[in-house]
């Protein structure tokens, strides 16, 4: 493994550095800039960038099986460089984006990072969604001194120097949707139900051990294939079981099958028994399924389109402008948002283009205009959020129901749930 | 019987075939002498071709045996039938097309049969001898470099034939040799035929009576899967069964 | 065959095929091409392993098998487990609860290296992995399948269903395969970083190397009598039988044989790309594989490679040029290839161009000495259709 | 295993288990039918049968919008209308296939999966570009939703019963079109002998034209249905190819109650295990199985034994 140049801090400093490196990134962000930089100045290391333009990428699929999850973080992505064009661009420069299509094949995400990175020398990479891309995309974004925003919710076990992870790691999702259950609604036993890979099987161990810190009992586990359809058999099973909470990581097209079959079943998700907590059912993804379908549905993210406040707002009636009234934006679109403000933050701070120094200014740097409220940068590169917990509306929308009181710290190296 | 069997060169006996319920061959026996030249004749679905098939491992019996040389067929796959020296011919001719007349030849040359010994098989100055003088029998020594599917369809026929020949079995089997031949080609066919039969012995099926009755020792005639009538092809010219079969409908 | 040395093979018609693609791989484009697109290229060749096969396999002996990329996927995950076990030193790994096993297993609460792994700490035991597990496992399917004489599209459809098997069985067992991730962030081989340039062009030499090695050894196949014998059991399967082979032996020879030339294609995959994923072992990247046959022509060795070249060199430069239209032009060009020339891009150039060279004054003459063999039959038909159980 | 419950639980559970098994019967029953045509009887191996269901979802989604929007009182029987009008798109669609791409390669059958495969990708991202990315959703009218409650454990879905009426009828349908119609008759002599069949005057153009049209039309009205419990999205459809071939040549692929025999078997025995191992593992064991016998019997479950 490489060793980068800035080497992150060893946990037991992590919290200390926190507090401390807030105080100079909020002074760096309050400073106006003045009349742009000469380039050899914030441009040392070879990237694309001019007197008046600097090129990052977007790097999604748009073809293939993933871009029905992928699309809305490009248009996110993009809605965020116009905006900041329009404000005047970063360090005076306009920024201008490549865009490739990831496909929905990892390999061809390898390939396309190595272009973005060796061909167009972009100074940051927007992207990823899958689990498997990023660790497709990873090492060459390690190998060539990279700078990724991924902003997908994800199992956490990474903490990569050249990525800024924008969703939240499974942990922030899971102990506070679990804690809230088991607070607000007296939930005792748990089934865990996922689609068969990494993300599912991650979180739901880490709910696992969770539930049964708290003695509390899972009564069953279960994972199906992804694209799978058919979904009367688990429900059979959870009938069977009875738990009062059935926990989903349920992902892409059998989202669709499973609610959808579930309802058929008689299962009625609105009286609670049992209740139906998701971490992976985005409004996005509520589109698919039909809201009817999903009313009563419980999640548990740190962002939903519904949240009440003037940021949040903004960015919803920007976002419809930009892309049209029909458009539903999810917690990754958001998280997705977040990653071009988030590197002009840094880009800013340390006014310089150059990743290495991009990477010195990250942990730390505030974005107080973010939708879902506030975010920070831990020194991890994750991100400080707060979770909520909404309830699914037959209109496609949550409602809030929950929202925790503080910043959730990201741990994507949980002690005690490995 | 025991003793009486070895002296056979192919003895079938009780030979039973059903397709779904219906019986393509019943009870079939008959004896072929070595040397012996026998024709099958018979109607259209007598179950003449079946019975080919059915020596050759095309098609697995339902009951009874075939013996050959000692060795039972019925048990056997279709190429270790092939090493116990029965050789057939099928009814449409079937040879390579992509291939030239030499490589058809060649491939049919009894070595290199197994994975191994066709990987490893040397076009050595004994094989080019064995398939020129075999093209010189069925009449193809000018075409040996052109592709087979360039010949004519009675030439077709005599390289197959010749595809037999050269794996030197101890029966040839040939279902409507002459079929779709023109005159002229009929002729040469009847003569490269006598050539064979004087050290093969030879089951043929065929329609055509004149062809027959130049060839044959014995006659064996097959109605509805059973022999009807069998001897000498006067004798079956005069059988009232056999008349009854071919006149009487 | 009737060439005596391997010079005056050099100088016929064929071999000059042979030297261009020579003079293409190892002069010209490294010289055009950076690194990075080099790179690429390499990995564009370790299709045409599969696609080699595929030749001999689908155009010589008739049997279209929709696993090939299982046999591509099982040679790179064995280089891809050798290079995960040289990764996972006790150092690199020290943060996990069980330090010296690879990073997803740690994630997945396995403790202790499964015994299957084991071996993989070996690289000459992984260099006979490569090309001994996907033909054991062809071996296996091609016994079970060619002796009970499933063959067309059975066997079509029966390799496909094997590949989803595979594919869902690793993804399933992500705490012993890395599941939908794959294996990934190898580094080094043998303690040599295959991730910098000068390694990334070497390995890329290695592969044209054995590309080339890979060609001659299908290319004795195919003049051998077995060769000929594949091609005569394509058209007429009954007469081979009935001429005295054990056309099942042979069937599994072949498929072993295109299996394991996919194996050793996987494994510079593996080695260039830096990743495994079971995404190569699935029935898309299988059928891709046929199409790159298919569009080279089926019946040509060389063509399967230039196929393999192409169709990926158009899919990069479409797809960065107009990402939403890639999907319709690779579709198109699958319906173009198959409903106006059916032989392929080999098809293509002896009809439109052979009778063209004959015309240039030095060239021609010197090519018409020797007669070109005919690479492909004039009718494309499937034989196989004929042969349904 | 079975400790944990009452004898009226197990009862329910082996009650709802064979429904499960029922509805995943339907599925493949609808999914198969149109491919038992066009496979089947055809021979042409079509990779696009996916992305002609996935036409007939996205009409009956077209169809129900139009309804919901313009005459919402009408909204309740949209979807009869809506299964029509899928099987004639899907129908249409097949039928200017036919004639522009698989009439060619009736003489190459392994060719025609290519061409289709070229023709899956070019329907799913047209797919993607008309309708987007996302997957739709399809609203139902109030009928098709919720359950009979036979008892209280064990509920019936109105929909899941609905497909199963939909696959039967058209199972039957199929059955006596080409069991028991003139134009059965022809379809079966073009599959079986295309010059005779010709010789005494079939128009065995129109005939195949025809064929692969009513494959793909059953396919869209699969389509159609299957908004109901999936998803509907540019690329759903490729989840269904591989158990649909599986079904039809494990039936056996020229044989109508072979390919519903091999459809009820896997779904049973998918079923089944999926109760006691993980989905995985079930679909895995279910694919080896299927294979495994295939292997023992290539012929598939219901083959004529013919003379050959």
């Amino acid at each position: 493994m490489k060793t980068p140049k800035h080497s992150l801090p060893s946990r037991p400093r992590r919290r200390l550095l926190a507090g401390l490196l807030a105080l100079p990134a909020v002074l760096a962000l309050s400073t106006p800039s003045f009349a742009a930089p000469p380039t050899s100045e914030v441009n040392t290391s070879g990237l694309a960038v001019t007197e008046d333009t600097v090129k990052v990428g977007i790097l999604h699929s748009i073809t293939g099986t993933m871009a029905i999850s992928e699309i809305g973080s490009v248009q996110a992505e993009k809605l965020a460089i116009e905006q900041i064009n329009a404000q005047g661009g970063v360090l005076g420069r306009q920024i201008e984006y490549v865009q490739e299509d990831g496909a929905s094949d990892w390999p061809t995400f390898a390939e396309k990072a190595r272009k973005l990175l060796r061909q167009d020398d972009v100074a940051a990479i927007f992207g990823c969604w899958t689990s498997a891309s990023r660790k497709a995309v990873l090492p060459v974004i390690e190998q060539f001194n990279g700078m990724l925003y991924y902003p997908t919710f994800y199992e956490g076990l990474e903490q990569s120097p050249n990525v800024i992870y924008t969703g939240q790691e499974a942990t922030q999702q899971i102990l506070a949707g679990i804690d809230w259950a088991v607070k607000e609604k007296g939930a005792k036993t748990f089934y865990l139900l996922g689609s068969d890979y990494i993300w599912p099987r991650t979180s739901n161990k880490i709910a696992r051990i969770h539930i049964e810190k708290k003695g509390l009992k899972v009564v069953g586990e279960e994972y199906y294939p992804l694209g799978h359809t058919q979904f009367n058999s688990v429900i059979n099973k959870i009938k069977l079981r009875k738990p009062d909470v059935i926990f989903a990581s349920v992902v892409g097209g059998s989202n669709v099958a499973f609610y959808k079959q579930m309802k058929a079943a008689g299962v009625d998700l609105t009286e609670e028994d049992p209740l139906l907590l998701t971490i992976s059912v985005t409004e996005d993804e509520i589109r698919g399924i039909g809201g009817e379908n999903v009313e009563g549905v419980y999640a548990s993210m740190k962002y939903f389109q519904s949240l009440d406040n003037p940021n949040n707002k903004e960015f919803v009636a920007a976002f419809k402008e930009r892309w049209g009234d029909d458009m539903v934006i999810g917690d990754v679109t958001q998280a997705a948002y977040l990653g071009p403000w988030l590197w002009k933050a840094a880009v800013e701070k340390a006014g310089s283009f150059d990743v290495d120094k991009i990477r010195e200014a990250s942990p730390g740097i505030e974005f107080k205009k973010a939708p879902e409220g506030y975010v920070r940068i831990h020194e991890n590169h994750h991100l400080w959020s707060k979770t909520r917990i909404g309830v699914a509306q037959t209109n496609g929308q949550y409602k809030v129901v929950h929202e925790t009181k503080d910043l959730m710290e990201p741990d994507p190296f949980p002690e005690g749930y490995k | 019987m025991n003793a009486q069997k070895e002296n056979f060169l192919l003895a079938v006996e009780g030979l039973t075939v059903s397709f779904d319920g219906f019986k393509a061959v019943d009870d079939l026996s008959f004896y072929l002498d070595p040397k012996e030249i026998r024709v099958i004749i018979g109607p259209n679905g007598a179950g003449k071709t079946t019975v080919l098939d059915l020596i050759c491992g095309k098609t697995r019996a339902t009951a009874g045996s075939i013996r050959f040389g000692g060795k039972e067929l019925t048990k056997m796959k279709e190429h270790q039938i092939v090493h116990a020296g029965v050789g057939r011919k099928f009814q449409n001719p079937s040879v390579f097309e992509d291939l030239t007349v030499f490589e058809n030849l060649e491939v049919s040359y009894s070595q290199g049969h197994t994975v191994m010994g066709a990987l490893a098989f040397k076009r050595d100055a004994a094989v080019v001898e064995a398939v020129e003088s075999i093209a010189e029998t069925i009449f193809l020594s000018d075409q040996l470099n052109e592709p087979a599917g360039l010949l004519s369809h009675g030439q077709k026929q005599w390289l197959e034939i010749g595809m037999l020949l050269i794996q030197k079995p101890d029966l040839l089997m040939l279902d409507e040799p002459v079929a779709g031949m023109s005159v002229a080609e009929r002729k040469k066919t009847a003569e490269l035929l006598r050539v064979i039969t004087r050290d093969h012995t030879v089951l043929v099926i065929e329609h055509d009576m004149q062809f027959v009755g130049d060839i044959a020792d014995r006659v064996t005639v097959m109605h509805q899967g059973k022999v009807l009538s069998e001897g000498s092809i006067e004798h079956v010219k005069q059988d009232p069964k056999v008349i009854e079969v071919y006149l009487g409908h | 065959m009737k060439t005596n040395s391997p010079l005056q093979w050099l100088t016929s018609r064929e071999g000059i095929y042979y030297l261009l693609l020579a003079l293409l791989l190892v002069v010209v484009l490294p010289l055009l091409l950076d690194p990075f697109r080099l790179n690429m290229v390499g990995k564009y060749l370790t299709y045409a392993f599969a696609a080699i096969g595929l030749v001999m396999c689908w155009g010589k002996a008739g049997i279209l098998s929709l696993g090939q990329g299982v046999f591509f996927g099982l040679g790179g995950y064995c280089m891809a487990m050798f290079l995960k076990l040289e990764a996972s030193t006790p150092e690199a790994t020290k943060n996990q609860s069980t330090p010296g096993i690879p990073d997803f297993m740690d994630w997945n609460q396995i403790t202790e290296l499964p015994g299957f792994w084991q071996p993989f700490h070996s690289f000459s035991f992984t260099l006979i992995a490569v090309i001994a597990v996907p033909v054991l496992l062809a071996f296996i399917i091609g016994v079970a399948m060619f002796k009970r004489r499933v063959g067309g599209v059975y066997f079509a459809i029966i390799t496909q269903a094997i590949a989803a098997i595979l594919t869902i069985l690793i993804i399933g067992q992500q705490g012993l395969t890395g599941g939908v991730n794959g294996i990934t962030d190898l580094q080094t081989l043998m303690g040599w970083n295959i991730r910098t340039d000068m390694a990334k062009t070497t390995l890329y030499f290695v592969c044209v190397g054995l590309l080339f090695l890979c060609l001659l050894v299908a290319r004795h196949v195919q003049n051998a009598k077995l060769g000929r014998i594949l091609v005569a059991m394509r058209d007429q399967e009954n007469r081979v039988r009935f001429s005295g082979y054990d056309v099942a032996s042979f069937k599994v020879f072949v498929f072993c044989l295109a299996a394991g030339l996919a194996g050793i294609g996987g494994a510079l995959f593996t080695l260039q790309v830096g990743f495994m994923s079971p995404s190569f072992v699935g029935i898309v990247p299988s059928i891709e594989m046929v199409v790159f046959c298919a569009l080279g022509g089926r019946y040509s060795l060389l063509g399967g490679v230039y196929g393999a070249l192409l169709v990926n060199a158009a899919k990069s430069g479409f797809s960065e040029s107009f990402p939403e239209l890639w999907p319709y032009a690779m579709g198109a060009l699958f319906i173009g290839v198959v409903l106006a020339f059916p032989n392929g891009l080999a098809g293509l150039y002896e009809r439109y161009i052979m009778p063209l060279e004959k015309r240039l004054p030095v060239i021609g003459k010197y090519l018409d000495k020797d007669k070109p063999a005919p690479q492909a039959p004039p009718v494309v038909s499937d034989q196989l259709s004929a042969e349904k159980p | 295993m079975f400790a944990d419950y009452s004898s009226t639980e197990l009862m329910s559970i082996f009650a709802m288990q064979g429904f499960a098994g029922l509805s995943l019967f339907s599925v493949f029953v609808l999914m198969a039918m149109g491919l038992a045509i066009i496979f089947g009887q055809m021979g042409v191996i079509n990779m696009a049968h996916g992305e002609f269901m996935i036409l007939g979802a996205y009409t009956t989604y077209l169809t129900s919008q139009f309804f919901q929007n313009l005459m919402p009182e009408l909204f309740a029987a949209s979807f009869f209308f809506a299964m029509v009008l899928a099987f004639l798109v899907s129908g249409a669609l097949g039928a200017f296939v036919e004639w522009a791409m698989v009439r060619h390669l009736y003489r190459r059958p392994l060719d025609t999966l290519l061409a289709t495969w070229g023709l899956s990708l070019i329907l799913q991202q047209a797919y993607r570009s008309i309708f987007g990315a996302r997957e739709v959703g399809v609203d139902l009218p109030d009928w098709m939703m919720g359950a009979f409650n036979v008892t209280d454990f064990v509920q019936l879905p109105i929909n899941g019963l609905f497909v199963m009426v939909i696959a039967l009828s058209i199972a039957l349908a199929v059955y006596l079109l080409m069991y028991r119609s003139g134009w059965g008759k022809k379809v079966r002599a073009v599959v079986q002998n295309r010059p005779m069949a010709e010789a005494v005057g079939i128009n065995t153009a129109g005939v195949d034209r025809a064929t692969f049209a009513l494959g793909c039309g059953i396919a869209g009205v699969a389509g159609s249905a299957f908004t109901m419990i999936g998803s509907t999205g540019p690329s759903s459809g490729q989840a269904y190819i591989v158990d649909t071939f599986l079904v039809v040549v494990f039936g056996g692929a020229q044989s109508l109650v072979g390919t519903i025999i091999s459809a009820f078997g896997i779904s049973q025995a998918q079923s089944t295990m999926e109760f006691f191992l993980s989905g995985s593992m079930a679909k895995v064991l279910t694919l080896l199985v299927v294979v495994g016998i295939l292997m023992l019997r290539p012929e598939g479950l219901m083959a004529l034994k013919v003379r050959r």
